[in-house]
């Protein structure tokens, strides 16, 4: 889940990285009687989850006198579509240069990468096209709760070493609250000091529940909906509706659905053991998106039991059609409840997804 | 054998839990079918003394390895203790860790991964259905029905999926040598890598199947040391139609910063001269072709 | 080195263990106007680095009302011989139960081992002999950051699991600030929560300078003076002054001296590269010694210069006889200069341990 | 060949220092004369750039590597930075360090020796002398000239006691096959057991002298490695004089909590049927018998 820049700094203040002065206003009201600390002028920062967010308007440097005003337009905007319900209000720091640091996970080394650049505020994919030999990199063993000497040595070569604890902190951060990705950029050194300028900050989803975090902001409606179910769930915007159980399977589902020339409407992936209840709530999920005319059911596995899953199907009760591929235990019984109850069952994937794949085509005609 | 054999004995954390007593079931039933060990002790925290189908259950891994010779563990603890029971594993000498529990943080299993290895043990997973070598040892909760003895390696990134395949493969007459869920998270402990040189050092294993997903490069790796070993090679890569910054399903199957996506797999691996199958029932026919 | 109890309470503190309230005190007249907080008993304890100082009156529980006149009377004191110059005053905690928790280093598994028992406030070695079921052990990566909770589990056993928190704060306290031993005995559990009772703490002396300790006190004056020549060094009670480069070659003089019915004043490894200041500095401060009767100097190794070394031993000019083992570079030239100043040079580390030995027990006839 | 051989590029960090410096020299003159490559380049951050003896200095191991295939590096920094730059070594890929700095904090060298290890890189050391293989290769200050190709190998806690008994052994006409110096602080990486199974494994060695001192029981855990190894050994432990709870020169060598005292080691040795001798002039003798 990705943490708004307020939200992200709050973190890295506790870490002790310096963050300028600033708060968090909901409403203009709420500016009255704290501008004193400011100075001339005041940074106002949309708090929203939009890339490029600064080019579109939602960052404004304004006179500290006009911040109220200026406050009032920036709520009344939107950033790309996105309503603006938080504004972060910052001292405009005395920038002499501006770095990039951000803090992910190496998957293929399984260990967490730090990437440094000395060319702060731009975006880091654009530095590594214009001028990669800016970018440094290290690789840091989880087992290590602190970055070794030597490897912020290589990682700012010329930059300030004033910068090393500073990028330190942010390691901490990252391991310490789960993160996936963590980013200051820029981090800017000026005569005060070394800052984090802006802050991003996107955490694992499994550990929302360590970080005290409710409800991930990240998912639609459905989709938390489908969370609670125990189902994982995107929603594309095809006319097959796609239920699989296990993600490698959905996944080849939605794929030949679009070899075979169709568009799937999601990804449904019922996880292990579906029983009825389980597959009928998943069926009518898929139902209810709009634009959905045909529904696949594929399911496949040891531990499914076909009965189960077809009076799941049948339970559900939707309107559009659905074609079902089922193996596992009871697999006679399955067939035989669907097809007294008018659905289709299918041998084979291959089978099920042209099937789709041509009532779609046959509905469009 | 590749991660152990009928002589391996087996623990389960986990093991009074719903999935862990439902799978020292099946495991056991398999080890009974094949003349093996199986599952010989579990451990849950507190639950000490019970028993779970006729095995005795230990509250700590330390307790269980005091009384049994294990070597190998399968867990089924909730994601928020994985991390600290791989761990508590690798401690106490266990060689192997299949974990099979998903949602387990992609910190605590850096970590736990990493001080296994520190350990000398290994770790299959998380979030991977385990594996099976056919007429040996079953570890972990693969349907072992679907699969034959045989000597073609299975390799996947997914469980269901590659259930389909092997069920495809043996409806073809093709055997399996070895069937290894790697583990659908983004950071797992055995690769690709790993599996595919565990296959060509087995005895067994004449070509491999690699199936992989969107997320991520160990495909390319894998592939890499199949050339490498000389072992022959079909793969599929599920999400050609996968969106990106999209999570399908697995937690690992995500293409992140415009890196992992299924085509441009495809593309790396075919200058590689790997054969990539465009869907599940096409890997038998490319098999028969290439064995 | 080892830290008194009062400064290892103060570390402990840092990281979170209650350690129950009280101060240390140099003189009773700091006393004054402190005891508010007491209730009706105080316990004053010697601040003495002293084994088993309960038992030699080092510790004692006062009223309140009589804690000045109490500890007037412990400065008066000598524990073991040792002098009372501080006091620690401490509330009387209302102790349930007693635990031994300790932290060391298990050189052969190269891990910070930490061991428990549920008999506290004896010493282990005795739990160890009585009642070895009570004591359990696990063993820690220095990698880890924290102890990992099936280690607690199993740490612990049936003991109470508020006990776990402190054990790992204390493995912070050890990793965090190079410890040797760390040690709380007893750790016990109150109607008011868990307290460590007792704080023993022994830091690496390689790591003084990180700790902001300056001067390391368990050194003697002349064993600090040694130090600061850069010479390991350590006294003995003999009559034979022993001077080697390196540490195993030293000790194997100290012990050929033994076999041979002899006993050794000293150790002294003079390190690496000596040089006619360093060797000149070695035999007088053995020479120093009350007692030394010969003193042996045994050096071998590529780098010494004989010539060097024997300049040092005759610039030295102390009244005792040298005896002197020397191979290297410009053997002969080193044997020239000790010859032409009156002083032996000998072939062989036997022989001069042997020649050594003889002219003690031709001294002492 | 037990650490490495003529072919093995070295690394010195710590090279512009007054020690790094000197024996960059020592260990190039004894390359030139057995024919290695030697100290192929140096490491002291901030002097890059620098010559020392004729050996590149760079600012980084990262640095070094990038123009030089390095496989083993020898440590003359100081204690402060020892375990980082051992940390360096070990991340960049280097396979063995050689630590010859002492009064490294020993936490340092425990975190440092498991990173190491983590990474697949062994380290020697610290506070040792290094290893010596007679007209092959030399890591680290032995005294190269005291020594003499054979089949002996000679692994010790000490430096110049080492060196004592090596030139005993030349002097009596037993060479060796190499000899390992492993360092007298009371954690380090390579133990006597590990350097025994290298003897075990280098098809020189026939015999081992072995010399301990008090402190910890490495000893008898080398004795059994090199009996269950099938190798001859003669062992030597200093320190029978040692008083209690006194550090003996080396931060290893102290008798604490009433363990590790040389007599009872000598007991225990004893105790396993291996021969020990009283003074190192004895050593060769008893060689000579076992041979």
């Amino acid at each position: 889940m990705k943490l708004l820049e307020y939200e992200a700094k709050d973190i890295y203040r506790k870490y002790g990285i310096p963050v300028g002065f600033g708060f968090v206003i909901s409403s203009p009201d709420e500016i009255d009687g704290r501008i004193r600390d400011f100075g001339d002028e005041v940074v106002v920062k949309a708090q929203v989850d939009v890339g490029g967010r600064g080019k579109a308007g939602g960052v404004i440097i304004a006179k500290t006198a006009d911040v109220r005003e200026e406050s009032e337009k920036m709520f009344a905007k939107q950033i790309k579509g996105v309503p603006v319900e938080k504004i972060l209000l910052e001292e405009k720091l005395p920038i002499e240069k501006e770095y990039y640091v951000s803090i992910t996970i190496d998957r293929s080394r399984r260990e967490n990468v730090i990437i440094f650049s000395s060319e702060g505020g731009v975006e880091i994919e654009q530095t590594a096209r214009e001028n990669p030999d800016a970018i440094r990199k290290i690789w840091v063993s989880p087992l290590l709760h602190d970055i070794p000497s030597f490897m912020l040595r290589n990682l700012l070569g010329d930059a300030p070493k004033e910068l090393a604890p500073v990028i330190n902190d942010l390691y901490r951060v990252f391991c310490e609250n789960d993160g996936i990705l963590v980013e200051i950029n820029p981090l800017v050194t000026t005569s005060k000091g070394v800052f984090a300028a802006d802050g991003k900050f996107i955490v694992d989803d499994n550990a929302l529940y360590r970080l005290g975090i409710e409800v991930n902001r990240d998912l639609t409606e459905r989709e938390r909906r489908a969370e609670s179910c125990g189902f994982s769930y995107v929603e594309l915007s095809g006319q097959i509706g796609v239920i699989g159980n296990g993600a490698g399977l959905t996944m080849s589902t939605l794929d030949m659905i679009e070899i075979l020339g169709g568009k799937a409407a999601n990804f449904l992936d019922v996880g292990g053991g579906a029983g009825e209840d389980r597959v009928c709530s998943a069926v009518k999920l898929v139902a209810e998106m709009p634009g959905v005319k045909v529904i696949i059911v594929n399911l496949l596995g040891g531990i499914t039991r076909c009965d189960e899953v077809a009076r799941g199907i049948v339970k559900a009760g939707v309107s559009q059609q659905v074609l079902v591929r089922l193996a596992g235990t009871n697999e006679a019984e399955g067939r035989e409840i669907l097809n007294k109850n008018g659905y289709k069952m299918l041998p084979t994937m291959d089978d099920v997804v042209s099937e789709a794949v041509d009532a779609c085509k046959e509905a469009a005609l | 054998m590749i991660y152990g054999d009928k002589k391996t004995k087996v623990l389960v954390q986990g093991a009074t839990g719903n999935q862990g007593a439902f799978h020292i079931n099946l495991m056991n039933e398999y080890a009974r079918e094949v003349g093996g060990f199986g599952v010989v002790a579990g451990v849950t925290p507190g639950k000490g003394g019970q028993e779970v189908h006729g095995v005795p259950v230990y509250n700590s891994v330390r307790e269980a390895m005091a009384e049994h010779d294990v070597t190998a563990s399968v867990l089924f603890v909730p994601g928020k203790v994985a991390g600290d029971s791989i761990m508590e594993a690798a401690y106490n000498g266990i060689e192997l860790v299949v974990a099979i529990t998903e949602h387990i943080p992609v910190h605590d299993a850096m970590k736990a991964i990493a001080y296994a290895k520190l350990n000398g043990c290994s770790v299959i997973g998380p979030n991977c259905p385990g594996t099976l070598t056919p007429g040996e040892l079953k570890l972990g909760i693969m349907p072992a029905h679907l699969s034959k003895k045989g000597n073609v390696g299975v390799v996947s990134r997914s469980g269901t999926l590659t259930y389909e395949v092997v069920n495809e493969l043996t409806m073809k007459g093709i055997g399996q040598s070895s069937v290894v869920g790697i583990g659908g998270d983004p950071v797992i402990g055995q690769t690709f890598v790993d599996v595919v040189n565990r296959f060509a050092d087995d005895g067994e294993t004449k070509a491999v199947v690699l199936i992989g997903e969107v997320g991520g490069n160990l495909e390319e790796e894998g592939a890499i040391a199949a050339r490498d070993a000389g072992l022959s090679l079909v793969t599929y890569i599920a999400g050609v139609s996968a969106p990106p910054e999209k999570r399908m399903g697995h937690a690992g199957a995500i293409i992140a910063g415009g890196e992992g996506d299924a085509k441009s797999k495809i593309k790396r691996l075919e200058a590689l001269d790997v054969t990539v199958a465009r869907k599940p029932s096409d890997i038998p026919v490319l098999l028969r072709e290439i064995l």
